[in-house]
């Protein structure tokens, strides 16, 4: 059974929709990478793993279970519970995520309780350092306080961590070091990890699996490897094709035609048709269900008649 | 367009008296030529967001000067509306929580006294914004919805000078991409000169015609794109590579 | 060193503003109509006698040099003579802080012991649509009753029908510090209704942004119970304004402990202030709204220090960064 | 309109000997502690010294301390206090034989030369009071134990003005040797002596045990707290913090009602409000006789006396009302004549849009008496503007300038012991503090001295002196101005005239005895 | 944007009601506000709705006399304040500098008066009236509101889009207009309604001490004062006005908080 099973979830903000009956399991020890575009859903996703979200958020529809509870409809009391043993989440902000009027050593013993070794944890993500203990979180450089809010997160060996770009406001070499930081601490421990991204190569090179959202769907979720180098989604082949870093210089690289959805209510076809080069009639109107094409889930219907490269796309002529 | 001349500015950090004194950057000389793109690099606190900063006039260097379009700074800044613009590098703030997207769009047209139809709709479009964006407030967008809506702000009024500091970011690729393309478009349509910050060194490769790396506050090499990528020359540039 | 210069730096605005209270109170009781000749001496007083009174107090100076006199004595800690009881202003204030001082402690006190947890829990119920609607009522009733209004009432019913609780009568705290709180609690609890409303509903806005900081969401992320986030979290942060909010409550509580001294009849600076207003007793109005002025910018150097304490990156010995 | 009263009955009242509100029950025992609240302290820039005194409130405090000659007893007879008795060989001589056994309260023995010098520094002081005195001759000691005062002429008030605090006896000796200052210091023969003060919060006062009326006081000790608020001084009333105490508010029986054991009763005195016109303002149409005439006319004191004072005042001419021999009010020209006279009055003077401005101060019930004025001068078609100041800037505006700034104004006269005494206030040049809006008439002047000076047919005198102030109505008389004092009938017997002159409240404090010794 | 919540528009509706019933003072509706009508201290009956007072006039029209006068001197007086620190707070926090140091300098020095007796002194020096409790309310409201504001403004001035508009060539006005004020605007509401409440407190008081407005006008600090020395005798008189006063207080305070949560439309989120 897969420790975070999100099902057929939607979520209303006052006047968008923000998921739009999303799907996505994540497996004990698995690191599934969650990429796409920019609005697509994200962070309400991974938000929703944990009930985090913001109160003008409404769940329409569906269930989000973590170790087989529904985190939407537990007792607080059992919430709390699963959010503590079961459940870690790192955020985008490091700085903004400790708080600013306790001092770095303060903070971790409080979230250790009595009798946690603050200096262990802090060695762990190699911090040991006695000024980084009374320093307050200002005081740190962002990767500093992302390390120690990733020493939190992890202090309880949770069984699954939500990553909501951790590394984003990090320059690259610190990104890096964060990056193998998280990825080595979890492993140790057993720990999954969902892990929110704009960084393709990154996910391709870390994560066991890869999730592509598009316009509040998980689209495409499979083997990182496959999904990005071979990908059965036609957004997926987009974005994969569009990494500025992997054109050479003087290429111009093309973007996906057309604009991101917004979704204000249930699209009632695939929400890529109108951007999608291979759209048919019925991606207009009909929404499509999974299919497994390869290794991978796939939210389209013409997946399994078409043969996607991440740089080319093609027809495959039947 | 623009010259950075030995510029140095200093901050003192902390109460009178034991100031703390911190050379964000020190002897800086840069330059951007008509229709270039300056690709800024370097580390977290190097000195990128103040260069950008003197660059616009924004902050008065404590030593050395600047001139842009041949000319020291005017001392009314009025007089350089709609001259330059500027991505700036926080998306939280960037964009005035009690305006409408659209207002904020349309705002540097307004201060040049221009009401242009649609430039601001066009402008949305070409960043990848749907009109009806136009309605919302900031509060109501994404991180990545927020940025591409101050990068249409910073571009519709087609200014001569642009300083993007870390415009894409948060973006993620294919919109990155639109993004970047869209810049080199308009570049290529009424050629403006700009200053392009960024970790990335991959979306610095894409758009910047030559490229400078900055290092505690001092540009420790300035190349074109081409040999910067293929033969950097200083030794913090090969680490920089490295990573990438 | 750097603990020295904001000192330094707190003092030469502190002296500033008390001497542009100084100006300005000077300058308004000299305003005001009514000489206080004609109050202290009645109607038939003679010009001479006016004039020779005048001149004992040195009133027939020209004003800047009444002015500079003043000050000087003030700078010497002489802050005059009363020309009603001819007592010593600074000896008779200081018998009449203590009074004062109690019921603004107390009203402060009552203000966050009350105020404080009323606003955290009205934050923390608050919905998306401007909900936490009795929280509003509740904290908006208390500004709405002046002081005068619930002061006369509580006298009255207090008075009437034995409560336990005593009014219209003083016992100083050093006689018997029991009945001394028996008698100042209704008083206090009079003059903290406004501040606790207030306190209340600054406590609820600053709660209400520090609950949406990414830093909260990461510790409900981590499972903690609610009161667990408001204890360790949620108060430290957003206490700043509220604390600074307390400090300057403090000008207006000195200002209603006046009208509480009054209606309760409690020998305080406050009801003497009145009264001294109203017989153009120079001497004391100008050294009571100097001590009043003195204890407000006490309070907010305190409040400063103590905001810097709470916050690190506002303290006193933080950098400053942009 | 007029008002009609409810006047809640007197059954508070107790039936007291004639003359009395109270009487206090000799067989209870002596001793204990008297808790007094009064609204205002004595504050004056002369200090404690009696003969300057020129406030009610001061002499009420100053009594407990000082004595006079002679004083009033009930219905405003004389009686003797410290002068055993007096002789009156003519009309313009009185020898004061004087009470044997009477010491300071530092122990010295009170002799002729305190009682000479006292009078003579009052008279040669700048006191309001020596003029009150009348004209004055000599004053000599005449053997040991016996004062004689020679007048000028014959002046009827004379005894009267003795009977007030102004004209104490004080310790003369310790005061030309300048060891005591009676600016500062109580020093006198009364039942109390002043153990502490503080300003404008409390008095206390404990007996005086060397005093020579044997019996008194009854009291040991007197704590008198200074309460400016109504409120403060009804709940005290009310739980029992203070035995008795004066009140402001014309409905506090109202109010007091069903308070357990708290008895209110209300004082008549002779002090009563008036109008002031000023008719030295250039340019003003209240120069015009005929305007101010009409105003009187249009007045209608009887409503104000019921409505601004809740029925507790009574309509006066110049001579208090209630005072014995002082002129009967409805006989006045003004109080025959109509609405429509009045009004005519007005055109003849071509004033007929007449609007003024009142200026009043801000204690009740002042405002309330200016608010009926407005609407009495409206029916007549004037326009009164009020003007509501403090009492610092009401005095500044009212006395500080000559001629005076305002229209007109508002305030209250002490009513003294004898229908001649207040008169002499409307003739400025002796009064002095009114010549800045007040022409004298000389006339009026006249018929004021004769009447004082007349001891044969002073009604009749004082009925022409107040006809002719009636008509030259520079300053109206409008009512008496009461007093009410509440007291806990379980804590306290008190002895309280039925009319005061010099609004002592606290005259037969040395009488009343404490029911609960505390 | 949010729609005012249900409370606050009830709070509207209630001050609608008394700004009618002010306006309806004006038009004579009730009767003269001043005119003896009836005995003293008459409970409410025909001829007097809500009773007489101890003048025996009728409370009704005086109450609707006082809303008018109250909210009239409150409101104007708080609008000053508002435009005041307003302009002061936005320009020296924008500004910052000497402009700053001397505004913050003044306020500090009002600031340290207690309220009532800068009230009063003003009220003394200006001679008592409707215009010495307007200058009194305006200078007990200015300091807090003032210092407010300006920390609003500083922090606001360092936003990047005040930058960007720097950038775009905008002129101080512009700035300080579209982007500073917008949003320090619910800080202005916010304290706008406290110094609303704290104004109409004020005016109370200095009735209270008899430096409010001059009889026989009424206002609610007059009425209330009044009906206060005879709540025992004559409760109508002041549960009327006080009624009234609470409600217009609730109301303001009720109005300004949805207004706030309108012009600062903000995330809200739970604790669990
Ligand atoms: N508080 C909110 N109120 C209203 N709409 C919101 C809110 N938060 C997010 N949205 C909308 O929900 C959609 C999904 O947002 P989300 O933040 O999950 O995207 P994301 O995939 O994390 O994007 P990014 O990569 O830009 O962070 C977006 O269209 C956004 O506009
Ligand atoms: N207003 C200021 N006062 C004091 N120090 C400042 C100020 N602005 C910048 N600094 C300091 O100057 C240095 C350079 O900062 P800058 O923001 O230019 O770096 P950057 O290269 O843009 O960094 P990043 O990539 O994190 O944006 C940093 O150490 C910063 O702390
Ligand atoms: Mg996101
Ligand atoms: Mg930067
Ligand atoms: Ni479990």
């Amino acid at each position: 059974m897969s420790l975070l099973s999100v099902r057929n979830l939607v979520i209303d903000y006052d006047r968008t929709r923000a998921l739009d009956g999303a799907s996505l399991e994540v497996a004990q020890g698995e690191t599934v990478g969650l990429v796409g575009e920019s609005g697509s859903g994200k962070s309400t996703l991974g938000s929703a793993a944990g009930r985090l979200l913001p109160r003008a958020a409404r769940r329409t529809e569906g269930e989000v279970l973590v170790a087989g509870e529904p985190v939407f409809d537990l007792p607080d009391g059992r919430l709390r519970h699963l959010r503590r043993r079961h459940l870690g989440f790192v955020f985008q902000d490091p700085i903004g995520s400790l708080d600013p009027t306790m001092r770095v050593g303060a903070q971790l013993r409080l979230v250790l309780g009595r009798g946690g070794d603050v200096r262990f944890h802090l060695g762990r993500v190699r911090l040991d350092d006695p000024r980084v203990l009374r320093a307050y979180p200002h005081q740190l450089s962002g990767g500093m306080a992302q390390r120690v809010a990733i020493a939190m997160a992890m202090a309880t060996s949770p069984d699954l961590l939500v990553a909501d770009e951790p590394t984003a406001a990090l320059d690259s070499q610190v990104r890096e070091e964060v990056s193998n930081m998280i990825f080595s601490l979890a492993a140790e421990a057993g720990t999954s990890i969902l892990w929110l991204s704009h960084d393709l190569p990154a996910v391709a090179r870390r994560c066991d699996r890869v999730a592509v959202m598009y316009g509040g769907r998980v689209v495409e979720s499979g083997p990182a490897r496959e999904v990005l180098g071979n990908p059965a989604h036609p957004y997926t082949a987009a974005l994969a094709g569009s990494a500025p870093a992997a054109a050479a210089h003087g290429v111009r690289l093309e973007p996906v035609p057309g604009r991101p959805p917004v979704l204000t209510g249930p699209s009632p076809g695939c929400a890529f048709a109108p951007r999608c080069a291979f759209a048919e009639e019925r991606c207009e109107h009909e929404r499509p269900a999974p299919v497994r094409v390869r290794d991978q889930d796939v939210l389209c219907h013409r997946a399994a008649g078409l043969r996607l490269g991440p740089s080319q796309q093609e027809e495959v002529k039947a | 367009m623009l010259e950075l001349d030995d510029v140095t500015v200093t901050f003192a950090a902390g109460p009178p008296f034991r100031r703390i004194r911190l050379d964000a950057m020190r002897h800086v000389s840069l330059s951007v030529g008509e229709g270039e793109t300056l690709g800024l690099v370097g580390e977290s606190g190097s000195g990128k967001t103040t260069t950008s900063r003197v660059a616009l006039g924004l902050q008065r260097p404590t030593a050395g000067t600047v001139r842009f379009d041949g000319r020291p700074f005017p001392r009314r800044r009025r007089e350089l509306a709609g001259r330059m613009q500027a991505v700036l590098q926080h998306p939280h703030w960037s964009l005035n929580p009690r305006m409408r997207v659209g207002q904020s769009v349309a705002e540097p047209l307004d201060v040049l006294g221009r009401t242009d139809g649609n430039a601001v709709t066009e402008m949305l479009e070409h960043v990848g914004l749907s009109a009806d964006f136009a309605g919302r407030y900031p509060h109501e967008l994404s991180g990545g919805q927020r940025q591409r809506v101050s990068i249409a702000r910073a571009l519709v009024t087609r200014p001569g000078f642009l300083v993007f500091d870390e415009a894409v970011s948060a973006l993620d690729v294919s919109v990155q991409v639109q993004i970047l393309n869209l810049i080199k478009d308009l570049q290529a349509e009424y050629g403006f000169s700009a200053l392009f910050i960024s970790h990335d060194l991959g979306a610095v490769r894409y758009v910047a015609d030559r490229i400078a790396v900055m290092r505690a506050g001092e540009v420790v090499e300035t190349a074109d794109t081409r040999t910067f990528y293929t033969a950097p020359a200083h030794e913090y540039s090969k680490q920089l590579l490295e990573a990438l | 060193m750097r603990l020295l210069m904001w000192w330094s730096g707190r003092a030469l605005s502190s002296a500033a503003t008390l001497l542009g209270v100084s100006v300005l109170i000077f300058a308004a009781v000299r305003l005001m109509p009514g000489g206080f000749a004609e109050t202290v001496l009645g109607p038939f007083a003679t010009a001479e006698q006016k004039a020779e009174l005048a001149a004992r107090y040195g009133l027939d100076q020209p004003v800047f040099m009444q002015y500079g006199h003043w000050l000087g004595a003030v700078a010497g800690g002489d802050f005059g003579i009363s020309m009603i009881s001819r007592q010593p202003v600074g000896a008779e204030l200081l018998a009449r802080l203590p009074v004062t001082a109690e019921l603004t402690v107390l009203a402060v006190a009552a203000s966050v012991l009350l105020g404080v947890p009323l606003g955290v829990l009205t934050a923390v119920r608050a919905r998306p649509t401007g909900g936490g609607g009795l929280g509003r009522l509740v904290s908006g009733l208390g500004v709405s009753v002046p002081e005068f209004v619930l002061g006369s009432l509580v006298v009255f019913v207090f008075s009437r029908y034995t409560l336990g609780l005593e009014v219209g009568s003083w016992i100083p705290l050093t006689q018997d510090p029991a009945a001394n709180l028996a008698t100042m609690i209704l008083p206090a609890a009079v003059l903290s209704v406004f501040s606790i409303s207030v306190t209340a509903r600054t406590t609820r806005d600053a709660v209400m942004g520090v609950l949406v900081e990414p830093y909260v969401t990461a510790a409900v992320g981590r499972g903690e119970s609610p009161w667990f986030i408001v204890r360790h979290h949620v108060l430290r942060n957003a206490a700043t304004p509220v604390v600074t909010l307390v400090g300057t409550t403090t000008a207006y509580l000195l200002g209603g402990a006046l009208i509480v001294e009054h209606v309760f009849n409690l020998p305080g600076v406050g009801s003497y202030l009145v009264q001294a207003v109203g017989r153009r007793d120079y001497a004391v109005v100008q050294a009571g709204v100097l001590l009043a002025a003195g204890v407000f910018i006490v309070m907010n150097v305190l409040i400063d220090l103590l905001v810097g304490a709470i916050d690190p990156r506002l303290g006193v010995m933080a950098g400053r960064r942009s | 309109a007029t008002g009609t009263t409810t006047t809640p009955a007197p059954a508070a009242q107790e039936t007291a000997a004639p003359g009395f509100l109270a009487v206090a029950d000799q067989a209870l025992a002596k001793g204990g502690t008297l808790n007094l609240q009064v609204h205002i302290d004595s504050g004056a820039a002369t200090g404690y010294d009696p003969q300057l005194a020129d406030v009610a409130t001061t002499w009420q405090l100053l009594s407990l301390s000082y004595e006079t000659l002679v004083t009033v007893g009930p219905d405003f007879g004389v009686q003797p206090l410290l002068a055993e008795k007096w002789d009156t060989p003519d009309d313009k001589t009185y020898v004061f034989h004087l009470r044997k056994g009477v010491t300071f309260s530092n122990g010295r023995e009170m002799t002729a030369d305190d009682v000479v010098g006292s009078l003579k520094r009052l008279l040669a002081s700048k006191s309001v009071w020596a003029g009150q005195l009348g004209p004055v001759e000599e004053i000599t000691k005449d053997g040991d134990g016996k004062v004689r005062v020679t007048l000028k002429e014959p002046y009827t008030p004379f005894l009267a003005a003795l009977a007030n605090v102004p004209a104490a006896i004080l310790p003369m000796k310790e005061i030309d040797d300048k060891s005591v200052d009676p600016a500062t210091t109580l020093l006198g023969t009364g039942p109390y002596v002043v153990e502490n003060h503080r300003q404008d919060v409390s008095w206390t006062f404990k007996r005086n045990d060397a005093y020579w009326n044997q019996g008194k006081p009854a009291a040991d000790t007197l704590n008198i707290t200074i309460a400016p608020e109504e409120a403060a001084r009804i709940a005290a009333l009310q739980n029992g913090g203070a035995a008795l105490a004066t009140l402001g508010n014309v409905d506090s029986e109202t109010m007091l009602a069903g308070a357990k054991d708290v008895k209110v009763v209300t004082q008549a005195t002779t002090d009563f409000y008036y109008l002031m016109l000023n008719s030295l303002k250039p340019g003003s149409k209240l120069a015009d006789p005929k305007v101010r005439q009409a105003i009187g006319i249009a007045l209608d004191t009887q409503q104000i006396a019921d409505v601004a004072l809740g029925g507790k005042g009574k309509p006066t001419a110049i001579t208090p009302a209630g005072l014995p021999g002082a002129c009967d009010p409805a006989a006045l020209p003004s109080a025959a004549r109509s609405l429509d006279e009045a009004k005519q009055l007005l055109a003849e003077a071509g004033a007929q849009n007449l609007s003024f401005t009142l200026t009043i101060f801000n204690t009740e019930p002042a405002p309330a008496v200016a608010q009926v004025i407005q609407q009495n001068l409206q029916q007549a078609g004037i326009t009164v503007k009020i003007e509501q100041l403090d009492e610092a800037s009401w005095s500044g505006k009212v006395y500080g300038k000559a001629p005076a700034e305002f229209d007109a104004a508002m305030s209250w006269f002490a009513g003294y012991a004898d229908p001649g005494m207040v008169t002499k206030w409307w003739n400025p040049e002796t009064a002095g503090f009114n010549a800045g809006f007040m022409k004298p008439d000389p006339e009026l002047s006249k018929l004021i001295d004769a009447a004082n000076q007349q001891p044969q047919d002073r009604a009749k005198a004082l009925a022409d002196v107040c006809a002719r102030a009636d008509a030259d109505a520079q300053m109206i008389p409008l009512v008496t101005r009461p007093s009410t004092v509440a007291y806990r009938a379980d804590a306290l017997s008190p002895s309280l005239y039925a009319t005061e002159g010099y609004g002592n409240v606290l005259r037969l404090v040395a009488d009343a005895r404490v029911k609960k010794p505390q | 944007m949010r729609k005012l919540d249900r409370l606050s528009i009830g709070g509207l509706a209630c001050l609608a009601v008394l700004v009618l019933f002010a306006l309806g003072s004006l038009a004579g509706a009730g009767g003269d506000p001043d005119a003896i009508v009836g005995p003293r201290l008459q409970p409410p009956g025909p001829g007097w709705w809500l009773g007489t007072d101890n003048l025996g006039r009728s409370v009704l029209p005086r109450v609707m006399e006082g809303v008018g006068t109250t909210l009239l001197l409150s409101s104007i007086a708080v609008l000053v304040t508002a435009v005041l620190s307003a302009a002061f707070g936005i320009l020296a926090g924008y500004r910052g500098g000497y402009l700053n140091e001397l505004v913050m300098r003044l306020v500090e020095v009002l600031y340290s008066f207690p309220a009532i007796v800068l009230a009063i002194l003003v009220a003394a020096v200006l001679g008592p009236g409707q215009t010495a409790a307007l200058a009194g309310i305006v200078l007990v409201t200015i300091p807090l509101m003032t210092r407010l504001v300006r920390a609003a403004a500083v922090a606001v001035s360092q936003r990047d889009y005040v930058t960007s508009a720097v950038i775009s060539g905008a002129r101080l006005p512009r700035v300080l207009l579209r982007h500073v004020l917008p949003n320090v605007a619910g800080t202005i509401a916010v304290q706008g309604t406290y110094a609303l409440s704290v104004g109409i407190a004020v005016e109370g008081g200095l009735s209270f001490l008899g430096f409010g407005v001059q009889p026989p006008q009424a206002s609610l600090g007059v009425l209330i004062q009044q009906g206060g020395t005879y709540m025992i005798a004559a409760p109508w008189l002041i549960l009327g006005p006080g009624v009234v006063l609470v409600a217009a207080i609730l109301a303001i305070n009720v109005v300004g908080d949805g207004l706030r949560d309108r012009l600062e439309p903000r995330e809200t989120r739970s604790l669990t």
